[in-house]
């Protein structure tokens, strides 16, 4: 194994799991908090992608496309959160996880109608269209390193958030324990709206940060809507903390497994999960556990 | 063989239920009185990622029957389309759909390598004929070959062996390949390998990814410390366009030349951009094919949809040019195998990228022109392979 | 002999003790209460004992067997049944459905798990004599979610009953019932004293003092004073650190 | 859950007498539809052995469909069904059993991830690995339809007719062992289960065990549909494992209502009904799936059996 081939495999190891960070994250403070599992929230991924590929198609910059993502699922969010979700926290599982299948349908079939069923790439910012070599031979694009720069402060501001402010802390309650919202006296109803639209956000500013690296095309949002499950499972189920490690390692194991023991790689991280489940069956960074 | 039978090879006591009575008979032979009309039916992607490459196959063997007089054997045709989606999940439903629902007497289709699966074992069990105006899955005219079934695209392993076989003609002794893991790549990797092997070369490393990831950033990073002269490669669509960027992002594009399986820059030269000028690819088609068939298919082509022919559209026009000389042969009856087969067989095709014959398991014999990203458009710049036959492996014809 | 045993049972839950050294022993025939102020420490008592929570460490045995690292239905088949603080019940099922499930767990080898319910006599007749002893035979065709908050109080007790335990461990068992109710439920905890070991943990002051044989006091998770309730009565200690503010 | 009374038997045995008949009258085409909602419904019915009887929703359940219909590719070709099926079942039920094992450390939600990764898992198994021959699928051959030591040969053109009554048989076969079961005390456990767990372990009942026995014969249940799947096709493809598959057979089994035993097999003949009756109007099957999905769930939450109350 050679050294710099290693570090360079690390650094995809880690961008990868920093860009799984902002998907999971808003993944496990949904379920935490509501009790709900969206089975959309793949689907959310992608249409931050196309959002990035409509923006920059009308020639704006990829930057524009980041706020707008985050803006956008936000509103989304609580539009949903607002006209579905909140009618569903009661019912059974069967019909949430049918109703967020659902979702994935139509959001699929929208993007259809809207947009065609096309690859499409998106084009990296002109500003950031340059490589810097890493190792010798090998070289970096610059847009790759600032994916990774916008993830880091993304999280660091989300644990600022979270552990610094009031609505920041009482979601941090809710997730651990939604028994607790009530007896704080918190206004549940503003803690769901909240959380929703944040993992909405986070979800399609994931997709849009993701879209110069991956393209985007139909149904790319089922495969992270997964590997967010495994990270969720692995990390603990309501830890953002949790999901940070988890996304972390799950993207490394992921990208050396494919680099290095490319046979078994697409079966290495469930091997992981079954491991942790078994010897830690609420996830390796869950509280009290 | 084994097709048309309930239980293949199981040599007791045979126990016939006189069911023939009972069951309706949906699929009676059809009356093939002279001018009833001829369901052909066109199964290809109409929605879905392929919808492209669907729609300009169809548009082609429209434009082939409407040069015939939208006959063929004497028989007026009537088209039936059925949208696939390109989904394998459906498929079995679709073909169910179109042979007994629509019951079509022969089958054009498809893009899909899984989809066109089903249509490959319809045709084997019911003797349906069956042309493959795209899919390149070996399978179909190896080890799946039949009379009733032909093919005038390719398989995946010609482009990639008129490759490697370049490659080699100009002193590359090592190379790597690098591809999706599943069929289409692997079959196309056996043909680079072949290919570089009959000319003194070498796959040193094969670097795969599952199919349809996108993540090609741990397999390039292992390029530089392979010691390679060139990197062959098989993507398509969306991921050949990203995986070209992104050769180019990671610094290798000068390093290391990049070439492979046409379909690396077929249809995806705009999007690639300025990452794809100088690729080198080899295909059965190309820009700038300079011959009188070629000129009149591509503006007839042009007058008919206000879209330029690409290799799918050739496929397809070459599919209903093969259809209509078996039917001719037979006067319209899609049902008489053998003398369909033998007439298909021994066709000529005067096709727009050069004539071609079949090769016994039914592909198409062809050149594979080697052929370089130029402004945009993949300029034929000289021949990989003179007419090269499938190997056609495994390959018994009933 | 004593049919349970605990032995400096303790249990921690990060920085706080809820449970600290609790020895105690139940004996067929006899009515132990564990009384306390709130958070003293008793319903953890009891998930120790059933084995919903694991002990920090300390012992528990029954009859002659450890059962310390036993799981919940394997303390439950050895002959431990319990009735849960909060109503804890199959609430769409009919009241005798609850009870004969409860039965049937009695004889849930796995050699019978393919027998036919409504042919097994037996757990169809004693879910009958456990609805019979608590008085809702009347009430069994009805769903369990119907009934009245004191019956289902009684049903959680007749549950526990038709497992055939040999040590009842009843958390609160009138919480929430009127005085009339409470009667009921009490003249039946004394009748199950006679052929069960029951434990009883209960805020009703004089419902306990009137069944209980023995009475266990717990504050912050230790056992304050232990005796007959006539000693307890009398404790200056209990007085102070609990009867006094109850008053 | 509820099983139907001896009227709904009744009523039930006057369908399955119907559909027997089908051939008398229906072309070949039909009959083939109403195989594969035949299968359907056997794959929805071991689903709601384990939603509807043990609640456990689970969204890896397609992969025991796939391995049960990829068990004909694995087995050396021309064997007796009577050997086929059972290997079927075995191997979707030995695969369940390891499942399960895992997912069944957990529960509600955080088990349906689990399951629905660990589905995946074997989804890329058969995609991605030779095991499997690839992302495209493979032919298989059909194994031989063999009693009693006669070999039952039918001409093509009536095997739609002899697959219908096969999985006909199946169907029957699996209800009948399903509504028996529920009259066991194992059967009573699982609903039990499904009402209050926690209240089931304090009573003394080993929930896990119960619940991985449930499992994994949902999964051979699920393999025989899908060794059924491939029996018809006489082709198996790693979609067959894919997730979206197994959450077809939850929309099955919420179009037919949860509380009943019959109602996935009602289900599955409502949803293979749909599917075909939207190909006549329009391309966009995702589109009419997930409208149907919206107003099940937003209008008719005990599915079409909750219409006649």
């Amino acid at each position: 194994m050679d050294f710099p081939g290693l570090a360079a495999q690390l650094l995809n190891g880690v961008q990868h799991g920093l860009l799984l960070f902002l998907i999971s994250s808003g993944l496990t403070l949904i379920f935490g908090v509501m009790g709900v599992i969206n089975l959309a929230h793949g689907s959310l991924f992608m249409l931050g992608a196309y959002l990035a590929f409509v923006v920059t198609g009308m020639g704006a910059p990829l930057w524009l496309a980041l706020p707008a993502a985050m803006l956008g699922g936000a509103l989304l969010g609580a539009v949903l959160e607002r006209g579905l979700f909140r009618r569903f926290y009661t019912r059974d599982h069967l019909d949430q996880v049918l109703l967020t299948f659902a979702l994935i349908l139509l959001f699929e079939e929208a993007r259809s109608l809207l947009l065609g069923n096309d690859f499409h790439s998106v084009p990296v910012p002109a500003l950031l269209d340059f490589s810097i070599p890493v190792t010798e031979g090998f070289a970096y694009s610059a847009y790759r390193f600032a994916v990774l720069a916008v993830c880091i402060l993304v999280a660091g501001l989300m644990f600022l958030g979270l552990e610094r402010t009031r609505l920041g802390s009482a979601v941090r309650a809710a997730a651990e324990k939604p028994e607790m919202v009530q007896l704080l006296g918190l206004d549940a109803r503003r803690i769901h709206l909240v959380v929703f639209a944040l993992g909405t956000a986070l979800a399609m500013l994931a997709g849009a940060l993701a879209a110069p690296l991956l393209s985007v095309y139909p149904n790319m949002g089922d495969g992270f809507l997964i590997i967010s499950f495994v990270v969720v499972v692995v990390g603990g189920v309501g830890s953002v903390a949790g999901a940070f490690w988890g996304a972390l390692l799950i993207g490394l194991v992921d990208t050396l497994g494919k680099a290095y023991l490319p046979e078994v790689a697409g079966l290495s991280i469930y091997v992981l999960m079954a491991g942790v489940l078994l010897w830690r069956p609420a996830g390796l960074f869950a509280r009290g556990a | 063989m084994t097709r048309n039978s309930f239980t293949p090879g199981v040599p007791r006591r045979a126990l016939a239920l006189p069911l023939a009575g009972i069951a309706a008979g949906a699929l009676a032979s059809p009356a093939i009185a002279q001018g009833a009309p001829l369901r052909l039916g066109l199964m290809l992607p109409f929605s879905g990622t392929f919808a492209s490459l669907g729609e300009n196959i169809a548009q082609a063997v429209e434009l082939h029957l409407n040069e015939r007089g939208g006959r063929m054997g004497g028989r007026p045709v009537q088209v039936i389309r059925l949208d696939d989606e390109s989904n394998p999940a459906n498929a079995v439903a679709n073909v169910n759909r179109l042979l007994g629902r629509d019951r079509v007497e022969a089958v054009i289709g498809t893009v899909h390598s899984g989809v066109v699966m089903a249509l490959v074992q319809a045709s084997r069990e019911r003797g349906v004929p069956l042309i493959i105006p795209n899919a390149g899955n070996a399978a179909a005219t190896r080890e799946l070959c039949a009379p009733t079934i032909f093919r005038t695209s390719f398989t995946n392993w010609q482009p990639a062996y008129g490759m490697g076989l370049a490659l080699g003609r100009q002193g590359v002794k090592r190379a790597a390949w690098i591809t999706w893991d599943y069929a289409a790549g692997n079959e196309a990797g056996e043909g680079f390998r072949d290919g570089l092997r009959a000319s003194g070369g070498e796959v040193v490393r094969e670097l795969k990814l599952p199919f349809p990831e996108t993540n090609f950033q741990p397999l390039l990073a292992q390029i530089p410390g392979l010691n390679v002269e060139a990197v062959g490669s098989f993507f398509a669509g969306g991921g050949a366009v990203q995986f070209v960027r992104e050769y180019a992002a990671a610094g290798l594009r000068d390093r290391v030349p990049l070439c492979g399986s046409g379909f690396l820059t077929e249809g995806t030269l705009a999007a690639q951009g300025a990452a794809a000028e100088g690729i080198r690819t080899a295909l059965h088609y190309g820009d700038g094919l300079d011959t009188p068939k070629n000129r009149a298919f591509r503006s007839g082509f042009r007058e008919r949809t206000n879209r330029d022919a690409d290799v799918y559209a050739v496929q397809g026009y070459d599919a209903a040019q093969l259809l209509g000389i078996g039917l001719d042969a037979t006067r319209g009856d899609p049902t008489a195998e053998q003398p369909l087969a033998r007439a298909m067989r021994a066709a000529r095709i005067d096709s727009p990228r050069g004539a071609f014959t079949l090769s016994p398991s039914h592909n198409p014999v062809q050149t594979i022109y080697l052929r370089e990203a130029r402004g945009g458009l993949n300029q034929v710049i000289g021949v990989a392979a003179e007419a090269l036959a499938d190997p056609g492996t495994g390959c018994r014809m009933a | 002999m004593n049919a349970l045993e605990a032995e400096g049972l303790t249990r921690r839950f990060g920085g706080l003790t809820a449970v600290a050294d609790v020895s105690l022993s139940l004996a067929l025939g006899e009515l132990h209460a564990v009384i306390g102020p709130n958070g003293a420490g008793k319903s953890t008592l009891v998930n120790l004992l059933a084995g919903e929570l694991r002990p920090s460490a300390g012992r528990i045995r029954l009859g002659a067997e450890d059962i310390t690292a036993w799981p919940v239905f394997r303390r439950a088949r050895a002959g431990i049944g319990r009735s849960f603080q909060r109503t804890n019940l199959l609430r769409e099922a009919t009241v005798f459905e609850n009870a004969r499930l409860a039965a049937q767990a009695a004889v849930f080898a796995p050699r019978r798990w393919l027998r036919a319910a409504a042919r097994d006599a037996e757990p169809i007749e004693r879910a009958g004599l456990a609805l019979d002893r608590v008085g809702l035979a009347a009430r069994a065709a009805l769903p369990a979610g119907s009934l009245s908050h004191g019956e289902m109080r009684l049903l959680e007790i007749a549950m526990a009953l038709a497992t055939r335990p040999a040590v009842l461990l009843l958390d609160e068992p009138l919480a929430g019932l009127g005085p009339e109710e409470g009667e009921r439920v009490a003249a039946l905890l004394r009748g199950l004293a006679r052929d069960h070991a029951v434990l009883l943990v209960e805020h009703d002051m004089d419902v306990v003092f009137a069944v209980a044989d023995v009475l266990t006091v717990m504050v912050d998770g230790r056992v304050l004073e232990r005796g007959p309730p006539s000693a307890i009565r009398a404790s200056a200690a209990v007085r102070d650190a609990y009867l006094g503010h109850a008053a | 859950m509820i099983v139907a009374g001896r009227r709904g038997h009744l009523l039930m045995a006057l369908a399955a007498v119907a559909i027997a008949c089908l051939p008398l009258v229906a072309s070949n085409y039909h009959l083939q539809l109403a195989s594969t909602a035949l299968v359907a419904a056997i794959f929805a019915l071991s689903l709601q052995l384990l939603v509807g009887a043990g609640g456990m929703v689970s969204l890896g359940h397609a992969a025991f469909f796939g391995i049960g219909a990829y068990a004909v590719h694995l087995l050396p070709p021309g064997l007796s069904v009577l050997l086929t099926l059972p290997a079927a079942a075995g191997l979707a039920g030995a695969a369940a059993l390891l499942v399960g094992a895992m997912a069944l450390r957990t529960r509600g939600f955080f088990f349906l991830m689990t399951t629905l990764a660990f589905g995946q898992m074997l989804f890329f198994v058969f995609h991605d690995t030779p095991l499997g021959g690839g992302k495209d699928g493979v032919f298989v051959t059909r194994p031989a339809l063999e009693l009693l030591g006669f070999v039952i040969d039918v001409p093509r053109r009536d095997r739609p007719a002899m697959l219908l009554w096969l999985n006909l048989g199946l169907l029957v076969a699996v209800y009948a062992l399903l509504a028996a079961l529920m009259g066991t005390l194992f059967g009573h456990a699982l609903r039990g289960i499904r009402a209050n767990e926690d209240r089931m372990r304090a009573l003394g009942y080993d929930t896990g065990r119960i619940k991985l026995v449930a499992f994994v014969l949902a999964g051979a249940l699920a393999g025989i549909a899908g060794h059924a799947q491939a029996m018809a096709d006489a082709f198996v493809n790693p979609e067959m494992l894919a997730w979206h598959h197994g959450a077809e057979a939850l929309l099955m089994i919420l179009l037919g209502g949860l509380g009943a035993l019959h109602g996935p097999i009602l289900g599955a003949f409502a949803f293979v009904g749909l599917g075909e009756a939207s190909t006549l109007i329009t391309e966009r099957q995702r589109l009419v799936e997930g409208l149907v999905i919206l107003a099940v769930v937003l209008a008719l939450p005990r599915g079409l059996a909750g219409l006649g109350r």
